[in-house]
């Protein structure tokens, strides 16, 4: 249904990889496709549900976390993704990703992260490297940068993950995970933007990344891992307990509210009837 | 027949909780009274009072003047109030006060139940049947109202003020409870919120009522996140809501934005203080009209709701789950911290019926944004059948895809503005009180219907020619709703809880309509009705021209 | 004289590039110009394109209608906009372009330079004297505009739409330059800000400018922390800024009621593009006035300027930030993403001086909210003096500290509403174009001044009497603004950006004033003076009844 | 100046203590009065500032640290401290929280951390503990309890403390050292509450609290102790690099822009003028 010539990336942009694994992965996932919702905000990552079959809310720039969160409450039944980019996902909707992963909901989180803010032509976003210049930044980038795996594991994500969209089939098999793990599921993925950031480019990464063989089981030793950056940079799970329980929500769409109830109800509030 | 109470003392000192305990027997005793209270934004300490009116007929407001009787439960009270009692008012002094809790703590070895015991003398004083109070109060509690009958007989005011109670069988509401049972009943399952005076009671009672209803409420990070759940929310296919003052409303503006471009049904309680900023938290005001009509950038269609009595609050909040459904709208139920805080009988009818939701069976082929005839495409929700539900913040085509053809522009903010006309169609008409033949007419919005009432009966009475005329819906206005009234030819005096008039200036861009005078208050209190008849009745003396 | 080219072709293929030199160079060479995009929310791909007008005059709009030359990058080029060329209009194809490109392949060894290539047939085409061509530019580039003639030639093109070069010598800008050069002579010396077009290169600007000038530009992490910076910054003492679109502005709300509150000075660009929600992002569209006009919580005073021309942006920008110092007011400057894109030569004298600013000495009995005959409270910063600074976003006594005392709110009330009437005397006039006596008037505001005001050049050319009437303050409004010019007896016809004519609502509610008819526009595009000059001649024709 | 019947918390409230220790911290500073600016949002500990002899700017809800940061980046010659209550500075401005630690600026960041929003009466905030039951949380807090201490420094705050209201001579060395300190100090104070919280008591911290002797060099050995909570709380500096390097700032305030600064601009910015 999505032809490839209303994409909206620029040629070799990191996001076609990603794209091309979502769909496969949805493919290959026993979930029907009118299962899936994804959420997302706004920013080049931000239209990645526009390119796949599946229901999606894209919202706005930040928020595609609480979209996630509504629906999941509303609907334990659907499968629920939230797709967005670095500046979108840890700079203006920081405060929900640090409180969403608090709640303890089945919900996969995916980052297309290209260090930059790639619709608005390149600022810096808060995974850009120090001392970094752009145009709001002559001077280099001030800031201490914002490591969002690490994040995830310190406010308790119970699965944190590194994928490359120069590895599809590594990245494969991470986005599958995540989508079949009960609890939070956060994966950031490490995307060239061929446009705006020519520092973390496809030749850069591929001489730093290497694979995690053994997903540490120790939280700390994960966020040191998660750390990991410069020469070497980790790619895989980089965390994961099996063990941490997922909220359990009550079914509210397939049990509308009842004249019984409301009457039921009332007879309870009884300090109101006189 | 009517007797007025006010009970002052600092926070933590019991007045709050004789005002429960009071207006919790006077419903039982079937009587007619008005509650409301004036309190600091401070846990402990300051100042607080809460007035208390009962009657033997309906009431639903402060009267203003002077207080039949005044319970001071600390000197702050005596200096603030005293002076405001009626010549041959009761007054309960600290002193006394302090002695009725010594003598609790030796009889009854628990000092706290000297604020029951005052419970009593009042009820003594309204000449309440002391074998009818039985059947209706919790045994325990007996004992110490009957000292408070014996406290009233020692003192010499048993049955001074007699009042009948004539009431019969009614709902108690707060405005707040009447909203969030309005909720409930326009079938809403899905609240998320963060706390914010005037509405948090309104989270309290939903998130209360949902442990055994099947609904749903979620403790949001901040107020963006709870707007964005609650879409989130209602595009899942749950009816969903949120609530907030003015402050916390100023942040969820881009979102209500992006409930008009996606057409995403949801409803916006927003309970007014007075601003800017924090401003008085605790207080009233209706400074919010404004940035609730304009909310959100760009162009797209809503309603506004402002309801004046509780029935209409539950009425109204009720409707507003169907319109936002039906017209896929945000509509907006706005009221503020008096009216949430008031408490009276709901003498409407309370309708218990929830509307069953209906939609469509829809195949692949579904387009969220389909441009029909009707003006209105059809709504669904993911996973109930082979249609995809894709929903867009930026500007899209039928199918819900990002577009930048500018021509079908034109047609998707055609059909979102285009559903302005439905909406005048179904808009609920303003409710008329008084002769229709009398040449003044009070015009006011939301929490002050009642009050501006009771003022055009006391002009009436003096044979000032008044009435009344209250907006429940503020937003959109049409010609049809008030056509029947002749406004043109007549005085009009617009009453606000604000400093600006912000009504008044929606009567003029929206009808041309110029309001002849404004009476408006903005020191953080409600109006009562003392205020608004003796205010227009200097505006209606020959001497004053503006 | 006037040659209109068209430059399209998508993202990425050199269209935008081709503006910027062609423009450059039109300017080194003192030709009037003015030249505006249309681009989409994409990197590379799509479809954008650029839009330059030449003149032996001054011009500062799109004329519509069809045009002298069209530049087809790409096929989409040639399948939309070649039906707009002028019957003997030049066209240059894909395939010749292609072409172009493979010769410069041989010839430079860099097919980059095709574009500068084009950019000379340009130049050629309006004749321009290849020795003082030679004179303004770099010469590495000069063999390439020459191959370009040598094309023209070729083609029989060169000298057929031969332009004089009579500007003189100028400052060119575009409207975000304007206001970032207009925020430097304010005095302004510290913006925060997140990216958001078309708002954006406002950053860019003050961002660079402070390497070198004693300002500081903070990226933040989102706009509500871009405004509380700014106000943080302010209150220490340095004027301050912010500039987002109307979705960041929404955000933005309840800073803007704390300003408010605390009357800390502050100045807000808005640049506005189609919403809601996100919208058209790179398009533009005049839908956020209402949101501005009503912007924050609770009831403060405010200005909103929304200039029209160069001059005019250069001007209020800076007057803003005397003013909002002044006054303790949140000031606004209402833009949009056209005149934000559109460059264009500055015809008015570029100010240079930047006001000092004075601050009076005071010690320990400082009260920042001192109630003052003038209305003002005086300001000052932390750390200069013994005084202390405190201020509060509760409502507070003159010391700035919380209170509750509702007599004192009530003058802190009217303290706060009572600049209106100061901010309505110090009001900037709106600007009259034609004749005082014509009988039709057309109202605009912001960014169509000039295209409205050329349309009027047109109409009367035909002996229609029109004339023009640009706000270019638009909040507050008073009657001395429109005294001069008996509105009431002439035909309004109110031009606007927008799907809700929101200006004409506001002449309504403030003036009473009805506007005869609306011309609007929503799909995104400016207006051009075409457009606005037949839809008067229609509207203005006997068979038309509104 | 400030009487002490004017101070609106409850008898019995833990911000007492804290006021007490914070005036003698600043009665004993180096630095003048008129020198220190503190921000606050709106709640029970947003009060604070109006209760010491200091400028300040009392702002909106979750807002302090963005008032701060602008003061600081204006004035850098100013002493800025933010302070707020859990509720406002990890709840509603928690994006603020990560992002002003990013900047590296030299500000004080303390939060009266009662565990609960008390000015609205007594609901749950983000470090509330899990299962505890309240209005809004009728069947327990269900989300994981944010630990502000292990977030700033997994952000890279390099100073970071816990102190106890009910231990003001430790509360008073540590905010001492955090405002002297150069560079951005978290102190997150233990304030009971004794109106809304009746968990976390003065004698359930009693029972609780015990010095850290030794601050970690580690990041992950700091995390880990910051975390330690339950039966033993650690209160102390629980985490310091004094190698960290401050954000350079530039002088502006002093320094007025002039008709001469615009002059050299525009003679820059050269393509502007033909
Ligand atoms: C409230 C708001 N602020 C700013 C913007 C402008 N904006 C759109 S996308 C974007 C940045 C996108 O960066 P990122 O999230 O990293 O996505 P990318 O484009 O790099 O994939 C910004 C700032 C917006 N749309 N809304
Ligand atoms: C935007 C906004 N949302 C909500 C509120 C209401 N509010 C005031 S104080 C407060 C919570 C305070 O909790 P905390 O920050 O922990 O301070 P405490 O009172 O516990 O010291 C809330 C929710 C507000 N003032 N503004
Ligand atoms: S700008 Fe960067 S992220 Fe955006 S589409 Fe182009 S390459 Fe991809
Ligand atoms: S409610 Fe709690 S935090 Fe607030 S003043 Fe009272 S004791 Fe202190
Ligand atoms: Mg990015
Ligand atoms: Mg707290």
């Amino acid at each position: 249904m999505i032809k490839k010539t209303d994409i909206t990336w620029c040629p070799g942009c990191g996001n076609y990889a990603i794209r091309d694994v979502l769909e496969k992965v949805l493919h290959e996932l026993p979930i029907p496709r009118k299962d899936i919702a994804f959420t997302s905000g706004i920013g080049q990552a931000a239209k990645m549900p526009q390119y796949l079959e599946v229901n999606y809310f894209n919202g706005l720039h930040g928020r595609s976390l609480p979209l996630a969160v509504g629906i999941k409450l509303a609907r334990p039944d659907l499968t629920v993704v939230s797709y967005s980019g670095d500046g979108c996902l840890y700079g203006e909707g920081g405060n929900h990703f640090i409180h969403a992963i608090r709640r303890r909901l089945d919900l996969t989180i995916i980052t297309s992260d290209n260090q930059i803010y790639g619709l608005t032509k390149g600022q810096s976003s808060p995974t850009t490297d120090f001392g970094v210049k752009n145009a709001l930044d002559p001077r280099g980038n001030e800031n201490i940068p914002l490591n969002p795996l690490s994040l995830a594991i310190n406010m308790g994500a119970p699965f944190v993950a590194r994928g490359y969209a120069g590895d599809k089939d590594h990245l494969g098999g991470i986005i599958r995970e995540a989508i079949l793990f009960k609890g939070t599921a956060v994966v950031d993925i490490l995307q060239p933007c061929v446009s705006f950031n020519n520092i973390n480019t496809y030749q850069w990464y591929h001489k730093r990344v290497f694979k995690v063989d053994n997903t540490p089981a120790d939280r700390y030793e994960a966020m040191k891992l998660a750390e990991q950056w410069g020469d070497k940079i980790p790619i895989g799970i980089i965390y994961r307990d099996d063990k941490a329980e997922c909220r359990e929500l009550a079914k509210i769409f397939r049990e509308p509210l009842t004249e019984a109830d409301i009457r039921e109800h009332l007879a309870m509030k009884c300090v109101m009837m006189r | 027949m009517e007797f007025s109470v006010l009970i002052g003392g600092e926070a933590g000192l019991g007045a709050f909780s004789m005002e429960l305990e009071l207006t919790d027997i006077l419903s039982r005793l079937n009587y007619y009274f008005f509650a409301t209270k004036n309190y600091m934004s401070r846990v402990r300490g300051g100042h607080n009072f809460h007035m208390i009116r009962i009657a033997d007929h309906s009431v639903h407001a402060l009267t203003g003047g002077s207080w039949d009787m005044i319970v001071a439960l600390d000197e702050e009270t005596e200096i603030r109030h005293r002076v405001h009692l009626y010549d041959k008012g009761l007054y309960l002094s600290p002193t006394l006060i302090g002695e009725v809790a010594r003598e609790a703590r030796e009889e009854f070895h628990d000092v706290t139940v000297s604020n029951t015991i005052l419970v009593g003398v009042i009820l003594a004083i309204i000449d309440v049947d002391t074998e009818r109070l039985a059947a209706v109060t919790e045994s325990n509690k007996l004992k110490y109202l009957r000292r408070g009958f014996k406290y009233a007989g020692q003192w010499e005011m048993a049955g001074i003020f007699p009042i009948p109670s004539k009431a019969g069988c009614h709902y108690i509401f707060d405005g707040n409870k009447a909203i969030a049972l309005g909720s409930l009943l326009g079938g809403c399952q899905f609240m998320a919120g963060y706390p914010m005076t005037p509405a948090t009671s309104i989270m309290h009672y939903f998130a209360t009522a949902a442990m055994s209803l099947p609904a749903h409420f979620e403790q949001a990070e901040d107020e963006i996140s709870a707007i964005n759940m609650a879409l989130g929310a209602s595009y899942a296919g749950v009816r969903s809501m949120v609530a907030t003052a003015g402050g916390g409303f100023a942040l969820m503006q881009e979102a209500v934005s992006l409930a008009g471009m996606t057409e995403t049904p949801i409803v916006i309680v927003v309970g007014q203080r007075p601003g800017p900023a924090t401003g008085l938290p605790t207080r009233t005001e209706q400074g919010d009209l404004n940035l609730v009509l304009y909310a959100g950038h760009g162009e797209f269609p809503r309603i506004v709701f402002a309801p004046g009595t509780i029935g209409e609050a539950i009425d109204v909040t009720r409707k507003s789950f169907e319109l936002a459904d039906r017209y896929q709208i945000p509509v907006f139920v706005l009221t503020d911290q008096y009216f949430a805080d008031s408490v009276q009988l709901m003498e409407e009818d309370l309708p218990v019926s929830v509307p069953a939701r209906e939609y469509g069976i829809f195949d692949r082929a579904y387009q969220r944004y389909a441009l029909m005839e009707t003006g209105i495409s059809p709504l669904t929700f993911p996973g109930l059948f082979d249609a995809m539900v894709r929903v867009d913040s930026d500007e899209h085509d039928e199918s819900g895809t990002i577009t930048e053809d500018l021509d079908l522009r034109i047609r998707m903010v055609d059909k979102r503005l285009g559903k302005m006309t439905l909406l005048k169609k179904d808009a609920i008409p303003p409710t008329f009180y008084g002769d229709s033949e009398a040449g003044t007419i009070l015009i006011s919005w939301g929490s002050n219907r009642l009050i501006v009432e009771e003022a055009v009966d006391k002009l009436v009475a003096e044979r000032i020619e008044a009435s009344a005329l209250h907006f429940g819906q503020v937003y959109p206005l049409s010609n049809d709703m008030i056509a029947p009234y002749q406004l043109e030819s007549k005085t009009i005096i617009c009453v606000e809880n604000n400093g600006g008039a912000q009504f008044a200036c929606l009567l003029k861009k929206e009808f041309g309509l110029h309001a002849t005078h404004n009476i408006l208050k903005y020191n953080g209190e409600c109006f009562t009705v003392e205020e608004i008849y003796s205010r227009v009745k200097l505006l209606l003396s020959p001497e004053v021209e503006e």
